[in-house]
């Protein structure tokens, strides 16, 4: 009888049957894979018929072209995990671009044109902050409001025209540093690296990151387990704000000039590869891992169609059916369509 | 009573208002150290609302919060954790993505310098949720879990925190027997350490065997205190819904008739549920027990059409296509899932539109819904399941929960359907309006129907049913009737899988 | 500045060339045109032209150009998006010792410059300046309005070309409104609401083709006829020369187009490469820019059949 | 037992003070109220400092020129209501109003081209739904794919050049259609209010707009509750394929010329108006009305902009904190910032 009334634990607990480290790989890689088979696939195709894709310097030239992208992902990143959106991220680069381009061209010095660059996409991201977090209206409003507004402001800055810092001396630290290189290494790609790493530290292993979460995944239950849900969505402002700043200084390092106008392409292309880097778009889920993922496989179609000389009516062809085969792929993995030694899917009881 | 002289909170005569609803009204209450106090109340009395009001997620329109005799205004679940006061709220408030070992410690999570020490929340979130002897994998989603588990990783969030004081709002709703015995022994437990306890439920047996007082709301007044467990059932039952309650189960004079429900070797794709086979016939209420993790609300959900599954399911004969909700309400199997709010509510429509989600097919005719005869019947289904709502157009998450359950059973009831599915069917519910919804169970057997529930409380399957079904690990092992129904028959099946081999 | 025989042997050693051409936006029409123009000009040299579309992305155009350093293209046709952000790739295309040509666009580092005839606005023969005083003709003191575009400083240049012209020539300037959306259902909104405003316009001066028919339809639901330029209506001129805005000249929707001979300019990039590959830097060619109206839109002939060479190209030195 | 189940009256269902009509409109607008208030400010003051404004001359402008986006955002209203969000919108509509161009330069008569048009349209919904519903692809992949190739497709069909149908005999239905009157009154506003009548009836009335908000509210509780998931998905898909072709007929009457080329702008102010009118972006939520709400506010702000001469540096500007402030109106009015009546009073029992 001690036998029979002993509780054992609940069904569920048991441990499924210890799958293989590659087993383990297919399936943490989660929303990604998709897009992670579909990146190597590309790589692979592009490798063998491009011979200059491999090279180092087209390698290079992959980093320096989505360098801008990616730090305004990181940035999307955040916000969009806590549940929010920011329309206005391009908007705010020109602005931030523009005052960086118009201190160097008043005279000030290399650091204090960064500094002030910096200083107003922190104030562009409170602006955002302040009225989401505080005054309370929807953060699609005021992000559609602001991406607006700030357009407005950089081509009132310089009453639309381009300036051209090539031939200002403050301009030379951000040249070299968006351009040169260290040991054939670019410092944009160690820019990139540290990051990305710095991001992703920052959301795995600190308060606020897992805040970040808490609120994206459920507001209500963040706010009742004390998560400063206020203060914690305005940061998430304030770091796209910077990173807006950050992104122009390296557009402007590269362009050599700071223009007002904004590609138009560029938000959604953005929050492009934050989605499908696996963050959700209601927040709650995701990290910098798959938005790195989601960049360089943005990145690379283009790169790939580029230099595959694809005409230009069927880019847009080439580039939405590989997006959409690639998210398939991990779909068709989900439902066990492509079986790769899948245990069963965890009761939930 | 071992109150010290201060009580830890006290409310004075603190009102709420909603649009079209006085939710609080001039309600006083307090809760001492080491005082486990019972807040009773009908559905949509107010309780909830005041537990808010304390726990600071809700600010009062009038009246006063005074802390350890100090007047404090609570003004946000920040404070109040501050505080010490530390709620369980009804609506479990838990971040699906993300594990359960950080939903143990949100808010405060442990930290190792300034890093997140990933290991200690881990494990201390394995020992908390051991005492209150739940096994679960802590780095799960919570999203994945049961009902059951998400409320336990809720529970052991709060007994984990060092609460001065513990709102329970209906912790042990969605818990089995054996699981709410567990929690209120760690209750009692905290209360003889000098923790202020304010609990609600509508499980009359848990207060009596926990609380040392119950304090009564009705239409937001509070209209008195009674201690524990001196005071007869039946008078505190009076005090809340105002009238005597007998027959509570009720009683049908109906012999079972034909088969209506037949399954056989129904089995869960997930490999939770093994193959199951049995019948119901017409007039007769089938209960389903276990535990959680014996596969019975994967039976449940499986008979709805609502996971996938194999096996064969039959109607009235007719066999019914598995997996698929739409073919199974078709043919006639009404499902109420036990995960209201993940399963049956639209939060954002109204009390109305989601009464009528279910009747759409039967009421509109070429997909026109005729809003007059809809609106006839939302009117008359809100009185007759007794759903306590200030309009039917009125957002269904700003009911009390009781009356949003009410209203999901509402909705299936109104159907007519040969086969009901009730998982948890009372959760939540108040003692006044589960008699109700017993009589109209039994009702609905009287015509005809096929009832199966499914029930973690078992006087309320042995109330009901004629035969009691007991899943075990997966399987049912067991089949109950007669006089053989006794809750210590049913739960040495459900913790063993057969019963004892004991002369009784 | 070189010899004949030095010509000579040159061009014998440039044949097989590998050139590059980054196109802004190399889907619309007109750059469309400008393609064919460079195919042309290199088929006659035996070169091959690699085209690559930046798509209005300055910063696509950045990296379009690093790639084109990266295969060695014997020379960059480059019509930048944005000139003042671009000479960083200007100066790195010059340390790879690749000759640069910019089209409408200039920089320290560009070897050769190709302009549109168009966008110059330096003597009285310039088009935007004679367009002004064609309409002064027709419509003394006239009531003009001016459509600008994004605000991208050629069209701005070429917006303060006209209206300081239309001033000098006594017309009176109404309104300018700029069509940032660059597109014609946003000029046809735009002029809708101007015309409402402004019932007595004389004259639509536009920036380009699009802009001008969506002008055009607004003016004709306004109830308003076109004007061939002196006939009764209002005067709407656009700029481009557009397929479709040839077709509107000739169904009587538009009053003209300035044609700036994209395909004249396409070669004029190959010839302004070849000089560069003999060694001749620092040319400035102009397209000469035509004017269609119902007056000569009969004479109006494809200008891919008009049978250019590279000598006989319609462009003057600047 | 019987006197126990006798049903009692639910308790508060009392009659609540009967409130004056004005604070029943103030209350009920809800979301939109911020946008209803801002919108009839803006429509005031334009009628003040603008005597051409209120001309009917202006109004039919008005209507001419949203015309495009009000379809589109009635289409998108439903995929927005059902929890999804269609990226594709406007680049769909570049490739009908091409099949409708080139249908009728090869020829076709005028309702062939028509119903060619809307055929084109329901495909490319249907390529969208399918995707979604069955392949079960997530709608912002697909769409952000779709949008590509569309795109694409549009400049293919003609090689990017626009199609000049304003001498084709078969235009002139839609020519008179789009630009026609009768008895002052355009065609096109009777069009515009006949379509978003239907689209609300169908939204309210049948089982159809109602399962799609309950697709929006809690997918899951839809299918359980016997929606069909998976058709309705479609559906809303597909409407919002044939809002594509429906606009992009519009267009071209409004153009007399197909144009493959997409403003790019399009798209964000379609969801703008949507998500300004009330309709929440996570679905089950919303409707039409409040869709025509914002469509007409972003519209007026275009046009007085337009009339008041406002500097086009400074559009974006005053553009950008008009929305904003207007949405903050209904904010303020929903914390109570503004009293109208609201009858907050505490404790009256
Ligand atoms: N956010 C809200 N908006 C409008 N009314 C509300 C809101 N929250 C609660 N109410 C109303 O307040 C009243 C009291 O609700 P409360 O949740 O406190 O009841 P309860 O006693 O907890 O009931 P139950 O036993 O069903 O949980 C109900 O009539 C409910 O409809
Ligand atoms: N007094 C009433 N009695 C019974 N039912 C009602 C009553 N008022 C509203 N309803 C029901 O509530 C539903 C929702 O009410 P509401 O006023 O929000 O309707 P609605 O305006 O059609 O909804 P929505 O604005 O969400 O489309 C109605 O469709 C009707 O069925
Ligand atoms: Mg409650
Ligand atoms: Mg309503």
């Amino acid at each position: 009888m001690s036998q029979d009334t002993q509780i054992r634990p609940p069904a569920e607990v048991e441990a499924p049957p210890s799958p293989s480290f590659l087993t383990n790989v297919w399936r943490s890689s989660g929303k990604t894979t998709g897009v992670l088979a579909g990146l190597i696939i590309l790589v692979v195709y592009l490798s063998i018929t491009q011979p200059i894709f491999m090279t180092w310097g087209n390698i290079t030239n992959i980093v320096a072209s989505n360098s801008v992208v990616l730090v305004l992902a990181v940035g999307a990143t955040f916000v969009i995990i806590s549940g929010g959106l920011d329309l206005s991220t391009a908007s705010a680069a020109a602005v931030t671009g523009m005052s960086y381009g118009m201190l160097l061209q008043h005279g000030m010095s290399a650091w204090v044109a960064v500094a002030g660059a910096l200083a107003v996409g922190l104030l562009l991201g409170i602006v955002n902050g302040v009225l989401i977090s505080y005054v309370k209206i929807s953060f699609l409003v005021v992000t559609l409001g602001t991406l607006s507004v700030f357009e407005s402001a950089a081509l009132v800055m310089s009453q639309g025209k381009t300036i051209n810092v090539f031939s200002i001396e403050g301009f030379q630290p951000i040249y070299n540093l968006v351009n040169g290189k260290v040991a054939g290494i670019p410092y944009l790609l160690i820019f990139d690296v540290v990051l990305v790493v710095v991001a992703a530290l920052v959301l795995r292993y600190t308060t606020f990151g897992r805040g970040v979460y808490a609120l994206g995944s459920n507001r209500e239950a963040a706010r009742l387990n004390g998560i400063n849900v206020a203060r914690t969505t305005l940061s998430v402002f304030l770091i796209a704000g910077l990173a807006a700043a950050v992104a122009s200084l390296i557009q402007v390092g590269r362009l050599t000039g700071a223009s007002p106008g904004i590609d138009s392409t560029l938000l959604l292309t953005v929050v492009a590869a934050v989605l499908i880097g696996g963050t959700a778009y209601t927040g709650g889920d995701g990290g910098v891992g798959g938005t790195v993922l989601g960049v360089l496989f943005l990145g690379v179609i283009q790169n790939g169609l580029t230099l595959s000389d694809v005409s230009t009516f069927w880019r847009g062809t080439v580039n939405g059916v590989v997006l959409i085969v690639a998210v398939a792929l991990g779909v068709a993995r989900d439902r066990g369509w492509l079986r790769f030694n899948r245990g069963k899917t965890p009761a939930s009881s | 009573m071992n109150a010290s002289a201060a009580p830890l909170i006290e409310v004075r005569g603190v009102s709420k208002r909603y649009p079209g609803v006085l939710a609080l009204d001039n309600a006083s209450l307090t809760v001492s150290p080491g005082e486990i106090v019972a807040l009773t109340g009908e559905n949509g009395s107010g309780k909830s609302t005041l537990s808010k009001i304390i726990g600071g997620a809700e600010q009062p329109d009038g009246g006063v919060v005074l802390v350890d005799g100090v007047e404090t205004v609570i003004a946000n679940p920040a404070t109040a954790l501050k505080l010490g006061i530390v709620m369980i709220s009804q609506e479990l408030t838990l971040a699906p993505q993300l594990t359960v070992a950080e939903n143990v410690f949100m808010g405060r999570l442990p930290r190792k310098g300034r890093v997140i020490d990933w290991a200690t929340i881990r494990r201390r979130a394995r020992e908390e949720l051991a005492a209150l002897d739940v096994h679960v994998d802590v780095n799960a989603k919570v999203g994945d879990l049961s009902v059951e588990l998400q409320q336990e990783v809720e529970i052991a969030r709060a007994v984990s925190s060092k609460a001065r004081l513990l709102i329970l709002d209906e912790a042990t709703s969605s818990l089995s027997e054996h699981a709410t015995e567990r929690l209120l022994e760690l209750i009692r437990e905290q209360a003889k350490r000098g923790v202020a306890v304010l609990m609600i439920s509508h499980r009359m047996p848990e207060l009596y065997s926990t609380a040392g007082r119950a304090a009564v709301l009705r239409d937001g007044k509070m209209v008195g205190t009674v201690p524990l467990p001196s005071t007869p059932e039946s008078q505190l039952v009076r005090m809340m819904v105002g009238r005597e309650l007998n027959d509570y189960y009720g009683s049908r004079d109906c012999v079972p008739g034909d088969v209506v429900l037949q399954v056989r070797d129904l089995a869960s794709a997930d490999g939770a549920l093994a193959p199951t086979s049995f019948e119901v016939r017409s007039g007769e209420i089938v209960g389903i027990a276990g535990l959680v993790g014996s596969g019975k609300a994967q039976l449940g959900m499986a008979l709805g059409g609502a996971i996938p599954a194999t096996g064969e399911v039959k109607v009235n004969g007719a066999a019914v296509t598995l997996g698929d909700p739409r073919r199974a309400l078709g043919a006639g199997i009404g499902l109420v899932p036990d995960d209201r709010k993940r399963a049956a509510l639209l939060p954002t429509r109204s009390v109305a539109h989601n009464m009528t989600l279910t009747w759409l097919p039967k009421l509109s005719k070429f997909g026109v819904v005729p809003t007059r005869t809809e609106k006839r019947r939302v009117r008359e289904a809100i009185a007759e399941y007794g759903v306590k709502t200030s309009s039917p157009a009125k957002l269904i998450t700003q009911l009390s929960g009781g009356n949003q359950q009410k209203a999901i059973l509402g909705r299936i009831f109104a159907l007519g359907c040969p086969v009901y599915v009730l998982s948890e069917p009372t959760r939540g519910v108040d003692v006044g309006s589960k008699s109700q919804i017993y009589a109209l169970l039994q009702k609905l057997t009287e015509s005809g129907a096929a009832v199966v529930i499914i029930s973690s409380e078992l006087p309320e399957l042995i109330g009901l049913a004629d035969r009691v079904l007991v899943c075990f690990q997966g399987a049912v092992r067991g089949e109950v009737t007669g006089d053989q129904l006794q809750e210590e028959v049913l739960n040495a099946i459900a913790v063993s899988g057969h019963v004892h081999e004991e002369p009784s | 500045a070189c010899g004949g025989g030095d010509d000579a042997s040159a061009s014998g050693g440039t044949s097989g060339l590998k050139v590059a051409y980054s196109s802004p936006v190399a889907s619309q029409p007109g750059q469309q045109i400008v393609t064919n123009g460079l195919n042309a000009g290199a088929k006659e040299l035996g070169w091959e032209v690699n085209v690559i579309d930046a798509n209005l992305s300055a910063d696509q155009q950045v990296s379009n150009v690093q790639t084109m350093i990266q295969q060695q293209a014997a020379a960059i046709g480059l019509w930048a998006l944005d000139s003042g952000a671009m000479e960083g790739t200007y100066a790195q295309a010059k340390a790879a010792n690749i000759p640069v040509i910019g089209v409408n666009s200039e920089g320290a580092n560009v070897s050769s410059t190709v302009w549109w005839g168009v966008n110059r606005c330096d003597d009285d023969q310039s088009p935007y300046r004679v367009a002004a005083k064609e309409i002064a003709t027709a419509r003394p003191g006239g009531k003009v309005i001016v459509m600008g575009g994004p605000p991208v400083p050629s069209i701005q240049a070429n917006v303060k070309c006209f209206s300081d012209a239309a001033k000098a020539a006594g017309l009176t300037i109404l309104a300018q409104i700029d069509n940032t959306k660059d597109t014609s259902a946003n000029a046809a909104s735009l002029t809708a609401d101007t015309f409402t405003k402004y019932p007595d316009v004389d004259a639509v001066w536009s920036y380009n083709d699009s802009s001008a028919i969506g002008a055009s339809t607004s003016a004709t639901r306004a109830g308003r006829k076109i004007s061939d330029g002196k006939s009764e209506g209002i005067i709407i001129q656009g700029s481009n020369g557009d397929p479709d805005a040839i077709e509107a000249v000739k169904q009587g929707r538009l009053s003209g187009t300035w044609d700036p001979d994209s395909y004249a300019t396409g070669m004029a990039v190959i010839k302004a490469m070849d000089d560069a590959k003999k060694g001749v830097t620092g040319k400035n060619y102009v397209v000469t820019a035509k004017y269609w109206s119902q007056a000569n839109i009969a004479e109006y002939k494809d200008t891919a059949t008009l049978g250019y060479t590279l000598a006989t190209i319609p462009v003057t030195e600047k």
